[in-house]
């Protein structure tokens, strides 16, 4: 409960300030214009971004869930010694596997 | 909020300059060593338009455009060549005092019209049909084009950029096609201005490309006359960027310039090299040649793509 | 208690959003530049303040207006979970270091909707560098963090400052600390891991703000920064413990120390292009988190 | 107190949830549904489920904005500049909704929910640790290797540069002594690579797909031919090709010409009417079809036209 009137007032009071300071007042166009260094666009900037490490991102969240595993197991650790030891070595062991395909696969760059 | 405006008139004062041939060199020192000045990175961020030497007629609307896209309150000062640094060093100064005590701001230049008629087209009055149809809010959307690097069919944004872009060698414009950060097509519209040969000193080349790698401070203490003190300045950059035969690639020509020496070799055709790059390598690989040598080698490709048409 | 707990996190932040201002100024004269005395991020700031705000074609403008606040609601979130003396903290969360890597994740959120709202060129382009660099730099951050939490046997930051009464996870981890640099540089937008911003896209996200929604960033910026240093403090350097000194004195001393430690790594090391970076992220710095975790478990056992 | 939290939190799901059929942008979409996840992960951390809640809102961050850029990437009008509706199929959504809305609302209502309270203090999160480790040790190491099988596809569905070229020329591995046969398995219906069109290793694949996966996909290939609109060949490790004397004439042709015809002057005049006529083919069923795995399917099935 604490926890969530925290967030809550944390939050509500960052909003608050952004509201009150900023006034986006509409602009004249040519004020509002995106900026190119005295250039002009075609068009929108909003477009069907090409974000090239996009194999990376698919890889990334595979990873990230298993991370998420990775914390439970950090609390009982010293507890359970060597078998948790053991345990996340293989689990962990597995999935380097898969970074060291996406590595020679030369999936960590721009497309 | 009078306590407001006079501790903002103890700023630093936010400047962006519009640099005109022959100034390059000077306004970087301006700069690397005038005390409260501060080259803001675009014009939103800037009060003060510097226009620094002369500016070509071709040039003007792309002035007035960039004019138009400091927020008020703005101001335009011209530096002429022959005006000493301390002299507009103090005029800057003094002019951010006034803005900052509520003097005027300037007027746009250009008129309070979108760049395509938009208001009440369409069903809902966006300036558009269907999906992607009309121009929506004034501007066209994007359309689809096959990428050069992986074939996917994504958007194309296609813009000018410069000749006052603060990444590129001023005056140069570029007609640039984007997919991403991707350049997939790039065309010189102009080239960029003549600049006297101080420009080329290997000191102000390194610190344009230390800029370019997040080095501000150390760009502005090799703009002094000493050495950079950071880390991984070479390792920064990309090997084999910009290599060209009898040239070297980007870093060689990094090194020559951090230990002092003018680099040798001069690139065919720069503007070739730059689809299938990410921006930021593009902007690294023009960097890498000095300004005389970039116009020069530009120009020249220019000549030779007239002949055969 | 809860509420003066809080009206104290409030004013720490704002005296920490000061001095990483200052620190910020005061840097320069590494470089052989001019200090600004401590009054200059206030003059500064007002410079910001007494200036329009530029609206753009078209733009998210709940989100243009709102990127800032999530930014700083994030970096006092993350702020609250700290403890500010041995067994006290504004959120006594079992789980501080997942709340953590949650606001970090948020954070990457809030800087890429920063630079997708305004429906401009370099902003999008800052966008999409971040969130491609900012996600994997989260993965070294939850290696480091649960090394951490290892010997504690507590994901808790309570139980992680009181872990380390014999040796600081300094010592422990030596690793640990430049590792977590790098994810307070993302995180708070510095320089070799600021690919939200550069010269070469004009300032990034930023490219196209002005007046007080500059202002707002920036000082959500240096929140972040005090919120980092804070949580390094804490897990590297023992957070409140010390001697004779009270506690919140020796976090207030160790924050400021990471605070510097991150202006100076920020400011002396050159950024590479993004996809270089995103290479060493995975091939070099993710191997080393792992091995990282893997000794710390070690020593831990 | 806490019932009147739950509650709120629960509307605020819900309402965000509604959000995302109802905004036009795709972000917004993307980041109304994290905030709904949110909120449900605020009611895990009210029901003494601290790891679980936290842990919802780190993945779900994550992957929301994971989403929010691939949706970006291959959505029509992704920023909603023109009104659109993100509702199709009205009949058949109104119906799988109500029957999951009644069926969940079912389990919920019929199902006998446990009503034993954690005693305050109780350490969950090293309950949860103990039960990875224990009961449910064979449940975790099965989540490794299926995350390994995820990462895995993800690479092999969406990744075009592999080790051995790109993946919609067959991307095969080279001889195993020099001038053999590529050692490893063939494709079902023959790769691009090897076909006989010697010194142009890649251009028999004129038939593969779609006319523009060429244009891109050759790229490697071509770097010293200086055709494709004048770009001089960018190898992947940011290395620039040195633009040879040849790059001159052919470079301004407006890009926006048909890649066919493209394709024509790139290739030698052998090698033109072929190409060509295999390079228009498939052109006539190119829709814009930005799915990255959709190269491979296409790529082979159209092999066989070519060879």
């Amino acid at each position: 409960m604490d926890a969530l009137l925290i967030i809550a007032a944390w939050t509500g009071l960052a909003a608050l300030a952004a509201w009150g300071m900023q006034r986006q007042a509409g602009a004249t166009a040519p004020l509002a214009a995106p900026f190119l260094g005295g250039g002009t666009p075609d068009t929108h900037a909003w477009q069907r971004y090409h974000f090239r490490p996009y194999t990376m991102a698919l890889v990334f969240i595979a990873f990230e869930m298993e991370m998420m595993f990775m914390y439970p197991w950090a609390v009982v650790f010293v507890r359970e010694g060597a078998k948790a030891l053991a345990e996340m070595g293989m689990f962990l062991g597995i999935l380097s596997v898969g970074l060291l395909y996406g590595w020679r696969e030369g999936i960590f760059r721009w497309q | 909020m009078s306590w407001l405006r006079t501790l903002a008139a103890g700023a630093a004062a936010p400047i962006y300059p519009s640099i005109g041939a022959g100034m390059l060199a000077e306004v970087e020192q301006l700069f690397a060593s005038a005390p409260g000045l501060r080259r803001a990175a675009s014009p939103r961020d800037a009060a003060l338009l510097l226009v620094a030497g002369d500016i070509p007629a071709e040039a003007r609307p792309a002035l007035d455009r960039l004019h138009d896209q400091l927020p008020h309150p703005r101001r335009t000062l011209a530096w002429k060549a022959g005006e000493p640094s301390t002299q507009i060093s103090a005029r800057l100064n003094e002019a951010w005092r006034d803005l900052a005590h509520g003097a005027p701001s300037e007027p746009d230049r250009l008129p309070d019209e979108p760049p395509n008629p938009w208001r009440g087209i369409g069903p809902h009055g966006q300036g558009g049909k269907g999906m992607m149809g009309g121009t929506p809010r004034g501007r066209p959307m994007a359309m689809t084009g096959a990428d050069i690097r992986d074939g996917l069919e994504l958007d194309r944004y296609t813009a000018r950029v410069g000749p006052f872009a603060p990444m590129l060698p001023p005056g140069l414009t570029l007609e640039l096609t984007l997919q991403g950060d991707v350049i997939v097509e790039a065309h010189v519209l102009s080239l960029p201005f003549p600049q006297p040969e101080e420009a080329d000193l290997p000191a102000l080349c390194a610190a344009r490309m230390l800029r370019l790698l997040g080095l501000e401070g150390a760009a502005d203490r090799m703009t002094r006359g000493h050495a950079p003190r950071a880390a991984w300045i070479r390792g920064a950059v990309p090997a084999g960027l910009g290599a060209w035969p009898g040239a070297g690639d980007a870093r060689d020509r990094l090194d020559a310039w951090l230990s002092g020496r003018q680099e040798g070799g001069a690139p065919r055709d720069p503007a070739r090299a730059l689809p299938g790059l990410e921006w930021h390598e593009a902007t690294l690989l023009l960097a890498s040649f000095a300004p005389g040598t970039l116009r020069r080698a530009l120009a020249e490709a220019q000549d030779l793509q007239e002949i055969p048409a | 208690m809860s509420v003066l707990l809080a009206a104290g996190v409030l004013v720490a932040l704002a005296l920490g959003i000061w001095l990483g201002a200052w620190f910020d100024r005061l840097a320069p004269a590494l470089e052989g530049g001019r200090a600004a005395g401590p009054m200059a991020p206030l003059r500064d700031w007002a410079a910001l303040l007494i200036r329009d705000q530029a609206e753009t074609e078209a733009p998210d403008r709940m989100n243009r207006l709102l990127a800032p606040a999530w930014y700083l609601a994030l970096a006092a979130i993350g702020l609250s979970v700290v403890p500010v003396a041995e067994g006290l903290a504004l959120w006594h969360s079992p789980v501080g270091i997942v709340v953590w890597g949650s606001c970090e994740a948020l954070i990457v959120i809030t800087v890429f909707l920063h630079g997708w709202s305004p429906n401009a060129p370099f902003p999008l382009i800052g966008a999409y560098r971040y969130a491609a660099i900012g996600l994997p730099v989260m993965l070294p951050s939850m290696f480091v963090l649960i090394a951490a939490a290892l010997p504690a046997e507590s994901l808790s930051l309570i139980a992680i400052v009181d872990s380390q009464r014999d040796s600081w996870n300094l010592v422990r981890q030596p690793l640990g600390l430049p590792l977590f640099l790098v994810v307070g540089l993302t995180l708070t937008l510095r320089g070799p891991l600021d690919f939200a911003g550069g010269v070469d896209i004009a300032g990034g996200t930023s490219a196209e703000e002005s007046g007080a929604g500059l202002f707002l960033w920036q000082v959500a910026r240096l929140a972040t920064l005090v919120a980092f240093s804070a949580l390094a403090a804490a897990v590297f350097l023992g957070g409140p413990l010390g001697p004779l000194l009270p506690g919140p004195v020796w976090l207030a001393l160790k924050t400021a120390l990471v605070m510097a430690l991150t202006v100076l790594a920020g400011r002396l090391i050159a950024r590479t292009t993004p996809s270089r970076m995103l290479h060493v992220l995975w091939v070099w710095l993710l191997p080393l988190s792992f091995a990282h975790l893997a000794v710390s478990g070690m020593v831990a056992l | 107190m806490t019932d009147l939290a739950i509650i709120l939190l629960a509307l605020f799901g819900v309402w965000t949830g509604w959000r995302v059929f109802r905004v036009d942008s795709m972000v917004r979409a993307s980041f109304a549904l994290m905030l709904s996840f949110i909120a449900t992960a605020g009611i895990g951390l009210l029901l003494s489920a601290p790891y679980i809640g936290v842990a919802t809102v780190f993945m779900m961050a994550v992957e929301m904005l994971v989403m929010a850029i691939f949706m970006v990437m291959f959505m029509m009008n992704p920023a909603g500049l023109n009104p659109m509706s993100m509702v199709h199929q009205h009949r058949l959504s109104i119906g799988a909704g109500v029957v999951a809305f009644a069926g969940l609302g079912a389990a919920v209502l019929l199902s006998d929910l446990p009503d034993s309270p954690v005693a305050p203090g109780t350490d969950v999160v090293a309950q949860l640790g103990f039960e990875l480790l224990g009961p449910s040790m064979l449940i975790f190491e099965t989540a490794g290797v299926t995350l390994l099988a995820t990462m895995l596809g993800a690479v092999i569905l969406s990744s075009r540069q592999g080790r051995f070229g790109m993946a919609d020329h067959g991307s095969r591995p080279p001889g195993l002594e020099p001038g053999g046969a590529p050692a490893g398995r063939r494709p079902e219906k023959g790769g691009g690579h090897g076909h006989g069109h010697g010194g142009h290793g890649g251009h028999g694949d004129g038939g593969h797909g779609r006319a523009s996966d060429d244009h891109g996909g050759e790229h490697r290939g071509h770097m010293s031919d200086g055709d494709h609109e004048g770009h001089a060949g960018y190898s992947p490790d940011g290395a620039m090709g040195a633009p040879g004397p040849e790059h001159g004439a052919t470079h301004r042709t407006p890009a926006k010409s048909e890649h066919g015809g493209e394709h024509r002057t790139a290739h030698g005049p052998g090698h033109a009417p072929q190409d060509q006529k295999a390079a228009d083919a498939p052109q006539e069923d190119a829709a814009p079809n930005a799915d990255p795995h959709a190269h491979h399917r296409k790529g082979t099935g159209h092999d066989g036209d070519d060879t």
